[in-house]
């Protein structure tokens, strides 16, 4: 008798992992063609623009983009635009820039710049509620009179190459729920989190796929450009 | 108007000053008095100083604390009292 | 102290930093006239700024920006400027420090040219309190030893 | 309109003044240093940031709001920075993190 | 309005109280400097607030900017110098 | 040492305590110390000086020879500083 | 009691001077001397300072409309004394030089006597 219903179940549980593998299977060929038609479809901007990315920026250009927003943060402060205090500003920016001209733009590489911006201001809303989370969590953690945390330090490597993108990716872990960044040491970030569930929200890499999309490294940029990752990921997640 | 703020931040500054002298590490002790000079910035804003406020805010978070780390790293940081 | 730290995070934000606190310390000796302000408080500012540069990048990152001879100069210069303001108010005719004798080569009447004399005082003071303090840092890191040197001596002990 | 402008600003700083509290609280209450590290580098940065946002509300559109968000972009490159930074020197000084069971330091 | 900032700082001083409890008592230097950071931030809020009290705000902006600013060279410094004492 | 410190600091602080009664109230504005030049400052630095921040211009224009002075005396800490702890290459070699 | 409000304030600056002052003489180790000299430092300051508040009113030393010529206009007990402003201003400033000196001293001395102990410095000396 229980043979019988252990065989059905078993028999139940193959079907179903077979019609979840079928779907993944289904899912990922999708991925996979409208990775292919996008690739083709986009090759050359693509391919500009990852030739752009390798070559960092001139000094001259590294000069200019620092005066001019070295400029703009002046005429901010100053808030008084006659002659005499714009040609102030105009030289005490010189002076900053010279003296820094490769500290602001080191290393940035050239994408298209206005895209970066784009994506980055799309980001902060995300980060935001996220943000927002993290301190209603804290919030939540001070206030409860147990204080359910089980601290615990993890590591993992990361995908990205960039300088910028490491501390984007830095500052946005410390800033989210239950997690700060201690240490990076050649692409391995050392974490302490508040608990065993934070660090597996972390482990999923939505977080880091979304910073990679921003600056553009190279293995996320086909996928992403079409396609909401995240949904795939979760559907990838409950079909298996 | 200015009264309670100006009670409050005397009290602060005394224990910060107290607590500066007592403590026996001396990067304890450094950073003790990081946290005086905010008051004591703070209490100058109060009175209406804003230059001096100012002066005390670039001074104290800007040189101060970091001059008297270098110098607590160059010598020891042990104190018997 | 002076040796660059290691940390990409901190590395890059102190980078990102440092031109704005630069911009921000040389806004503060500008309008010293319209908001609280002044040489003191931009030199000081300066001064830290440079202080953030060499303890995250490290001595060979500031040399080549600010070498130790110019910030020397500088010092000596801020003292020169404000002095060399007070005697060119002398040489025209007025008191020692009396920028209203500056309206005749500057052209403005006597009240914008003592507000012009304050303006150029304060860029000397600025210059002076800036070198000092960042020399004041630079040796108490170090010890006085200039991080060349030390090599040298290294090298000079390991022969002999 | 202005008394919506007003609520907005008195709302923005009501909900900073509740992070500052509970960053203060978790400061205080949390078991060792870097636990407490988790209050004060998250807590802060959004109260500070909420706090700035009420005064810019209260302000309304001129320079001096904008320069008060300045600020606030500023305390948010600085904040986490400052955490990740004392963090490091904790773990690398040889700091033990406190685990589940140990007595509170 | 007035008297809701003057409120606000009041509470806000109330917390700069019991994060003195931290600075003084501490236990190790590490959390004598998380909270001195932290007392920063919050003396950012208060002078803003003070301003508002003085009702000359773009006065005060400058010195909460030298804060914004300046706050974490303190907080490297001392990172730093725990991290080659080891 | 100790006690002898605490004695002395607290007879020191009684004097000074007892010279406070002969001080004006805190916030008099017709205290002495505000009655003498400030008036004067306050109400020509506009007119003479085209300097709304009376602070800079007390500093730089009217007490112009205190802040040289003051000044000067940054600039010789800064040398002070200089010639106690900084050892030239020079120094090293003879040290040798 | 209009007399304790009167005079308060004085008395806390006291307060805060004899902290410094013990400090400096009873305080064996040099770098809790130099705290305690800023501590005195700042406490004379702010009885400078606390000089040049006026009670009613008085807002910040620097005029609110520039635009505004005549001396006839400007009131006064409306503004802030300036003068203890400026002079306290430069003393902040040369107390953070003076820290560095003091601190170049401490420095020196650590070298030569591998303590900061003013005890064993002295037990060294003889």
């Amino acid at each position: 008798m229980e043979v019988t219903i252990f065989i059905h179940a078993a028999d139940d549980a193959f079907r179903i992992l077979e019609k979840a593998k079928a779907r993944a299977v289904g899912l990922l060929d999708t991925a996979t063609n409208l990775t292919s038609e996008t690739r083709w479809m986009r090759e050359k901007k693509i391919q500009a623009i990852l030739k752009g990315a390798q070559e960092t920026k001139s000094g001259f250009q590294n000069f200019v983009a620092t005066f001019v927003m070295l400029m703009v943060f002046w005429a901010l402060l100053s808030g008084k635009f006659d002659t005499f205090h714009l040609s102030l500003g105009v030289i005490c920016s010189l002076i900053v820039a010279y003296l820094s001209h490769d500290l602001l733009f080191a290393n940035v590489r050239v994408g298209d710049g206005r895209l970066i911006a784009q994506r980055f201001l799309r980001y902060i809303p995300w980060l935001m509620r996220e943000i927002v989370t993290a301190n209603f969590h804290v919030a939540y953690l001070a206030l409860s009179p147990k204080m359910p945390i089980d601290p615990q330090i993890i590591t993992f490597r990361t995908k990205l190459e960039s300088d910028i993108s490491w501390v984007t990716l830095a500052n946005s872990i410390t800033l989210t729920p239950g997690t700060i960044t201690i240490d990076i040491e050649d692409r391995e970030f050392m974490i302490h989190a508040l608990d065993r569930k934070v660090a597996d929200d972390l482990d999923t890499g939505e977080m880091e796929d979304r910073v990679a999309h921003i600056f553009m490294e190279a293995d996320h940029i086909y996928i992403q450009d079409v396609l909401d990752v995240s949904r795939i990921f979760a559907e990838l997640k409950r079909g298996m | 108007m200015n009264i309670p703020f100006d009670i409050i931040f005397q009290i602060f500054v005394v224990m910060c000053a107290i607590a500066a002298i007592t403590v026996r590490d001396l990067l304890s002790a450094v950073m003790v008095l990081g946290a005086y000079s905010f008051f004591m910035c703070l209490m100058w804003a109060q009175l209406g100083a804003v230059d001096v406020a100012f002066t005390e805010a670039s001074v104290s978070a800007g040189i101060g604390t970091i001059l008297l780390i270098a110098a607590v790293l160059k010598t020891t940081r042990r104190s018997k009292d | 102290m002076i040796v660059s730290s290691d940390d990409i995070i901190i590395k890059t934000i102190a980078r990102i930093f440092v031109p704005f606190i630069q911009l921000y310390a040389l806004y503060v000796i500008m309008h010293g006239h319209y908001s609280p302000g002044g040489g003191f408080q931009g030199g000081v500012i300066l001064g830290a700024s440079m202080a953030l540069l060499l303890i995250t990048h490290g001595y060979d990152e500031v040399k080549r920006r600010l070498p130790e001879g110019v910030v020397m100069l500088l010092g000596s210069v801020g003292v020169l400027i404000y002095a060399g303001i007070g005697l060119t108010c002398l040489l025209l005719g007025g008191n020692y420090l009396d920028y209203s004798q500056l309206s005749v080569i500057l052209h403005v009447d006597p009240a914008h040219a003592r507000s012009l004399g304050i303006l150029g005082v304060e860029l000397g003071v600025g210059f002076t309190v800036m070198a000092v303090m960042y020399s004041i840092f630079f040796d108490i890191s170090t010890g006085g030893i200039l991080p060349e040197d030390q090599k040298q001596e290294e090298k000079l002990e390991s022969e002999g | 309109m202005a008394y919506i402008v007003e609520a907005l600003s008195i709302v923005c700083i009501l909900g900073g003044l509740f992070f500052f509290m509970t960053a203060t609280i978790g400061l205080l209450r949390f078991p060792d240093f870097f636990t407490r590290l988790h209050a004060t580098g998250k807590g802060d940065t959004l109260a500070v940031f909420l706090c700035l946002l009420g005064f810019a509300i209260h302000e309304g559109l001129s320079l001096t709001a904008l320069k008060i968000l300045f600020i606030a972009v500023f305390m948010f490159l600085a904040q986490p920075t400052a955490t990740h930074a004392i963090s490091r020197a904790g773990i690398r000084h040889g700091l033990k993190p406190w685990v589940k069971g140990e007595e509170r330091q | 309005m007035n008297e809701f900032f003057i409120a606000a700082g009041l509470a806000l001083c109330l917390l700069v109280f019991l994060v003195l409890y931290r600075v003084i008592f501490g236990p190790g230097v590490f959390n004598r400097i998380a909270a001195s950071s932290a007392i920063g931030t919050k003396t950012l809020i208060i002078l803003l607030i003070l301003g508002y009290v003085y009702n000359r705000v773009d006065m005060f902006i400058d010195i909460s900017m030298v804060y914004a600013l300046l706050n974490f060279i303190g907080c490297i410094a001392a990172a730093k110098y725990l991290e080659m004492e080891r | 040492m100790k006690t002898l410190g605490l004695i002395v600091s607290i007879i020191v602080g009684a004097f000074l305590m007892y010279g406070t009664i002969d001080m004006p109230d805190w916030g008099d504005p017709n205290s002495p110390a505000s009655i003498h030049v400030s008036p004067r400052y306050i109400k020509k630095t506009e007119v003479e000086t085209a300097t709304p921040n009376m602070v800079t211009s007390v500093l730089a224009d009217y007490r112009g020879y205190d802040t040289l002075g003051e000044t000067t005396v940054i600039f010789t800490a800064g040398m002070a500083c200089i010639l106690l702890l900084r050892r030239r290459k020079e120094a090293g070699k003879a040290r040798r | 009691m209009d007399f304790i409000i009167a005079k308060y304030n004085y008395w806390i600056y006291i307060i805060l001077m004899m902290i410094g002052f013990y400090a400096m003489i009873a305080k064996s180790n040099l770098i809790k001397k130099i705290i305690g000299m800023n501590i005195f430092q700042t406490a004379i300051i702010l009885f400078f300072v606390s000089m040049a508040y006026k009670k009613g009113g008085a807002t910040l030393p620097i005029l609110t409309n520039a635009d505004m010529h005549g001396e006839h206009a400007i009131q006064v007990a409306q503004y802030l004394n300036p003068l203890p402003h400026v002079l306290m201003l430069t003393a902040i400033v040369v107390s953070i030089a003076t820290l560095g000196v003091a601190l170049a001293i401490a420095i020196m001395m650590y070298r030569k006597y591998h303590t900061l102990e003013e005890d064993e410095i002295l037990k060294a000396i003889k």
